[in-house]
């Protein structure tokens, strides 16, 4: 096992953490889009190109979705 | 050390269930469960890892070279999209509880039975 | 033969995608009729294949992917005839089901058939995988397309809540049972069921311990065994009735269904010698399921939810007889989950035409008002007798199959347990349909459970348009169909004799291993046994029967009842129902808690006994 | 249940799961040592049965096509159940519906990013059997490229881009040549999802038969199907500030 993996590794749990504590959504909303991008770093020193380009287009477009409910929820509540 | 990967993969699998459960907003308890999901990409990647392999893409490289398992990453594939596609829809039905009940709260919804 | 195995799945998805991309431009009968075309035709490929597969199973490997070496290298469908009978089972339910919605849903109708097909196919692709993944995969596809009919009448606030805890308990369990085929991935470096079994050798350690937990608490999840069942009755309540039709009747069982089709292959080998542990504490989980939602279904007044208890009632005992890990018990819980599937799908479309012609689900305020039916109380009626296991008709059969299995384990204690469960739900119904369609009864009972929300959540408006009348018929004429078929299955010839005989070959997995990894054809089989009921099991369900009608008549007049036996056995018996409904919260947190307490529940019994 | 009861119960279940879960993970073999014989059989198979550089695409396109199948649909069903869910905002919404964003400049970059974009998302679809890459992330790439069109602030022309019955018509005729691709495997008298065409050189663009053929399928499906998904939500968005202009 490399450092880079091991150090990955420890940011991609510390990044669900901060996702999971994050009540608030705007801050949701980034600790998210953080977090997103780790795991494909972290698909990456996996050796998993295929698996990173796919999360990556996900987190791409899967983020403005999120955001626009969000938006949603903080104008209409 | 041979063991971290796993255990940060059930450690992320089990963080994003207690989420769910403490949840006070729908939209933070769906990305919980996508959290919780991936899990289980770092589970199934770390499994089909193998030490000092490359990506399986025999191209510019012998095909006798060492590469990590190809399976695994076909399976999470699927996996993350499933995690999204599930994540939508749980948006989209969010979307309409906070229509109705003017609240993403899970715990001011009505109560099913009497 | 082989070459309609694929096309079980391939006719509804493709029928599924003309609808996407043509149903905007074309006139909705043709929607409809395209529709219902399909999933007829998918009952009948499935008819076909359960015969087709009597002698022989057939293995289809996508792709044409031969293994190589013993290794497998594609996707692989086994079909037995079991297996077959649930997909034909669900493919007959959706036939039913987009009958009863027959210009049912005005607005965005092709999505309606849309996602009928697509759940269909999804259920049809589960119950014929023989590779984890893909199983995972139908089980998501299956997931997603009920989720999103459940909360079809999205303006309500019921149907929402009602899906959104099916989605979120489901898709729990599903990554539950995602992190178990990783485990076994990286144990034995196979998909298929046959490999991993093959390669899974010795005595169980702790990964395949642990692999087999989180399987069941994914796939008791998708049945709702207790207490993985909370979703349950929020969903089916509030789903419409065309809708409840495949998830009652087919969707759960299903989930049972797949814990049978993953032990078999993989863990019966190495489970060998803890026959007695994995039995003695399934079958605790199914009895538990199969008298707590007895218990739940007598004290609903809103039939929907009344009948979705029912289903996890009879969700146990086909968990039960697919527990006894014996032959005998897996033909019987295959013939319970399709006659009682059947059976359910035809009361929750009687109930479909209550609501419809009525405006209303509750047993209380109905009191009466249903005086004027002719057919559908007959119907009613029918399916309570099924409930109750009336000789000598398809529910009896099976469970005279499994009461037979219990036996040869010693375990005769099983069949009074079934009897009485099976009693209190049939009275439930029973008492129900006395007071809805005769008037009977007490017209008000303060012990029964209504509901909050409007009593018809996830129903249409009732209308006096003329399209009323063509609507129930719609209705009653398939749950004729369903009733029919369920009762008729015990006088197909010797159908009993020919799942016993499937049956033996799904619970030897060495000879299907052989099948799959070095494609040699099974050996023929000894002459098919021939199987009668038991004297006793015809006592058990005479006392069945009359106990149903004691019950029915017990809550009817319940008020005189307890005047009878006392205050405070009154007043104890309901505490302790005040407090089964109190765990009922609709709260999502509190579900997802009973779920991981099953969890770690079953893991620990699991782990301190087979390692 | 009491929130604090629920806690409580939870925090005593999930440590005895948690510490299963754990302790079954110590069961597999030591990071970095998996041999699983599937993954290795296919990477000593791949290339040569196939002509596929990537061996990952060949499984995702070939050996284990049903299971991409089945994602489709997945993807199919999720995006049939948006439109369901959402579906009256569409109705409310009618033409009343105004640009995000003015100015020409912006506009401009937008209408350069979204050729930009498409032509990224067609390459990557195409060469999914060669490099990384395939139908699903082109597809969803071709999506943004669509978006994006969004974004540069012309709400109206995404509109005229993606009307729903055409994108739901992209969407049918993608997942359902998807499966018609694995029956016309069956109509040459191989198996359902057979690869029937010939494979072509090795590395090149035009290798490895049906697989080509599924990529462009599924782009296509899941480029309608995000599409749809982001114009539904996006729908919301419009109705909600409507909502508030009338207020």
């Amino acid at each position: 096992m490399i450092p880079l993996q091991v150090v990955t590794l420890v940011l991609v749990l510390l990044g669900a953490v901060s996702v999971v504590a994050a009540r608030d959504v705007v801050r949701l909303t980034l600790a998210n889009a953080l977090y997103g991008l780790l795991l494909v770093v972290l698909f990456l020193v996996f050796q998993s190109p295929d698996v990173a380009l796919s999360a990556l287009v996900v987190s791409v477009v899967a983020l403005p979705l999120v955001l626009v409910v969000a938006i949603a929820k903080g104008r209409g509540g | 050390m041979s063991y971290f990967p796993y255990l940060v993969a059930g450690l992320v699998f089990m963080i994003g269930i207690a989420g769910v459960v403490t949840s006070r907003n729908l939209i933070h308890l769906v990305v919980c469960l996508s959290v919780a999901q991936s899990g289980t990409y770092i589970l199934l990647l770390a499994i089909g890892y193998r030490s000092g392999g490359t990506a399986p893409i025999f191209k510019g490289i012998s095909e006798k070279a060492k590469t990590v398992d190809p399976v695994v990453q076909a399976l999470t594939l699927t996996d993350v999209v499933v995690s999204v596609v599930v994540a939508a829809l749980l948006l989209a039905l969010a979307l309409d509880v906070q229509k109705n009940e003017e609240t993403l709260d899970p715990e001011e919804l009505p109560s099913m039975r009497s | 033969m082989t070459s309609l195995v694929p096309l079980t799945v391939a006719l509804p998805f493709l029928a599924a995608a003309a609808l996407a991309a043509f149903g905007h431009f074309l006139h909705p009968v043709i929607d409809d009729a395209v529709a219902l075309v399909a999933a007829a035709g998918t009952t009948g490929l499935c008819v076909a294949l359960v015969v087709g597969t009597a002698d022989a199973p057939i293995q289809y490997a996508f792709g044409g992917w031969e293994p190589r070496h013993g290794v497998v290298l594609g996707i692989e469908f086994s079909v037995d005839p079991l297996a077959a009978a649930i997909a034909a089972l669900a493919a007959l339910l959706a036939t039913a089901s987009l009958l009863a919605s027959w210009h049912y849903f005005d607005e965005a109708g092709h999505l309606w058939s849309v996602l009928v097909l697509l759940f269909l196919g999804g259920m049809v692709g589960f119950a014929l995988s023989d590779d984890i993944f893909n199983l995972f995969v139908w089980f998501e596809v299956m997931g997603v397309s009920a989720f999103a009919l459940t909360a079809y009448r999205k303006d309500e606030p019921g149907p929402l809540q009602g899906a959104l805890n099916f989605a979120i308990l489901n898709s729990i369990g599903a990554l539950a049972f995602l992190v178990s085929i990783a485990l076994l991935y990286g144990r034995t470096g196979g998909l298929n069921l046959a490999q991993i079994g093959h390669a899974l050798t010795g005595p169980p350690d702790r990964l395949v311990v642990v692999a087999f937990v989180l399987l069941l608490l994914g796939f008791l999840t998708k049945a709702g065994a207790i207490p993985f069942h909370f979703w349950l009755a929020d969903a089916y309540s509030v789903a419409p009735v065309p809708v409840c039709l495949l998830l009652s009747g087919v969707m759960s069982d299903l989930g049972l269904k797949g814990i049978e089709r993953v032990y078999w292959p993989i863990f019966s080998e190495t489970f060998a010698g803890h026959e007695v542990t994995v039995r003695s504490i399934l079958v605790a989980v199914g009895v538990a399921t199969m008298t707590i939602g007895a218990i739940m279904a007598f004290l609903q007044a809103n039939l929907k939810r009344m009948l979705a208890f029912a289903t996890v009632s009879q969700i146990g005992l086909v968990l039960i007889a697919g527990s006894l890990l014996t032959a005998d018990g897996v033909a019987g819980s295959t013939l319970i989950a399709v006659a009682e599937g059947l059976v359910r799908g035809g009361l929750f479309l009687c109930v479909g035409v209550i609501v419809t012609a009525l405006g209303d689900a509750n047993e209380l305020r109905l009191h009466g008002r249903a005086r004027h039916m002719r057919v559908t109380p007959l119907l009613f009626l029918v399916g309570v007798l099924g409930l109750a296991h009336l000789p000598p008709f398809g529910p009896f059969l099976g469970v005279s199959l499994v009461e037979k299995g219990a036996d040869s384990l010693g375990w005769s204690w099983l069949s009074p347990v079934i009897m009485v469960s099976s009693a209190i739900v049939a009275a439930a119904l029973l008492r129900a349909g006395a007071r809805i369609f005769l008037g009977l009864g007490e017209p008000g009972d303060p012990a029964l459970v209504s509901l909050q929300r409007p009593e018809t959540a996830g129903e249409e408006e009732p209308s006096e348009d003329a399209g009323r009348s063509r609507r129930l018929t719609f209705m009653a004429a398939p749950a004729s169909c369903l009733l029919v078929v369920a009762f008729g299955l015990a006088f197909a010839p010797d159908l009993a004799g020919h799942a016993i005989q499937a049956a033996e070959r799904v619970v030897d997995p060495a000879q299907h291993a052989v099948a799959v990894l070095e494609r040699q054809p099974p050996p023929p089989q000894g002459p098919r046994p021939s199987y009668s009921p038991a004297l006793s099991s015809y006592l058990y369900a005479a006392g069945s029967v009359l106990l149903t009608l004691v019950l029915a008549a017990a809550g009817l007049h319940r008020r005189r009842v307890s005047r009878a036996t006392g205050r405070v056995a009154a007043r104890v018996a309901a505490a302790g129902a005040d407090r089964l409904t109190a765990l009922h919260s609709g709260a999502i947190g509190d579900y997802v808690t009973w779920q991981t307490v099953g969890g770690a529940i079953l893991g620990g019994l699991f782990a301190l006994t087979l390692t | 249940m009491s929130l604090r009861t629920r806690y409580v119960l939870f925090a005593i279940s999930a440590t005895g799961l948690t510490a299963l879960l754990l302790w079954g993970l110590a069961g597999l073999p030591d990071f970095g040592r998996f041999g699983g014989s599937y993954g290795v059989t296919l990477n000593d198979v791949a290339v040569a049965q196939r002509h596929a550089t990537n061996v990952v695409a060949a499984i995702v396109w070939d050996y284990r096509a049903l299971d991409t199948m089945g994602e489709e649909l997945i993807l199919f069903a999720s995006v049939m159940a948006t439109s369901l869910l959402l579906r009256e905002a569409r109705e409310r919404e009618a033409d009343r519906s105004e640009d995000a964003v003015h100015g020409e400049t912006i506009r401009a970059v937008g209408l350069a990013l979204v050729g930009i974009l498409v032509v990224v998302g067609l390459y990557t679809v195409a060469h999914g059997i060669v490099t990384p890459g395939g139908g699903f992330q082109g597809g969803v790439v071709l999506a943004s490229g669509l978006i994006v069109v969004y974004l540069a602030g012309s709400y109206r022309t995404y509109r005229r881009v993606g009307p729903t019955a055409l994108v739901d018509f992209g969407e049918g005729v993608g997942v359902g040549g998807y499966v018609g691709i694995g029956l016309a495997g069956m109509a040459f008298g191989a198996a359902f999802l057979a690869n029937f065409l010939p494979l072509g050189t090795k590395g090149t663009l035009a290798s490895a038969g049906t697989i080509t053929a599924l990529n462009v399928a599924s782009g296509l499906a899941v480029a309608a199907a995000f599409v749809l998904l982001v114009m539904e939500f996006l729908q919301e968005l419009m109705v909600m500030r409507l909502e508030e202009a009338e207020k």
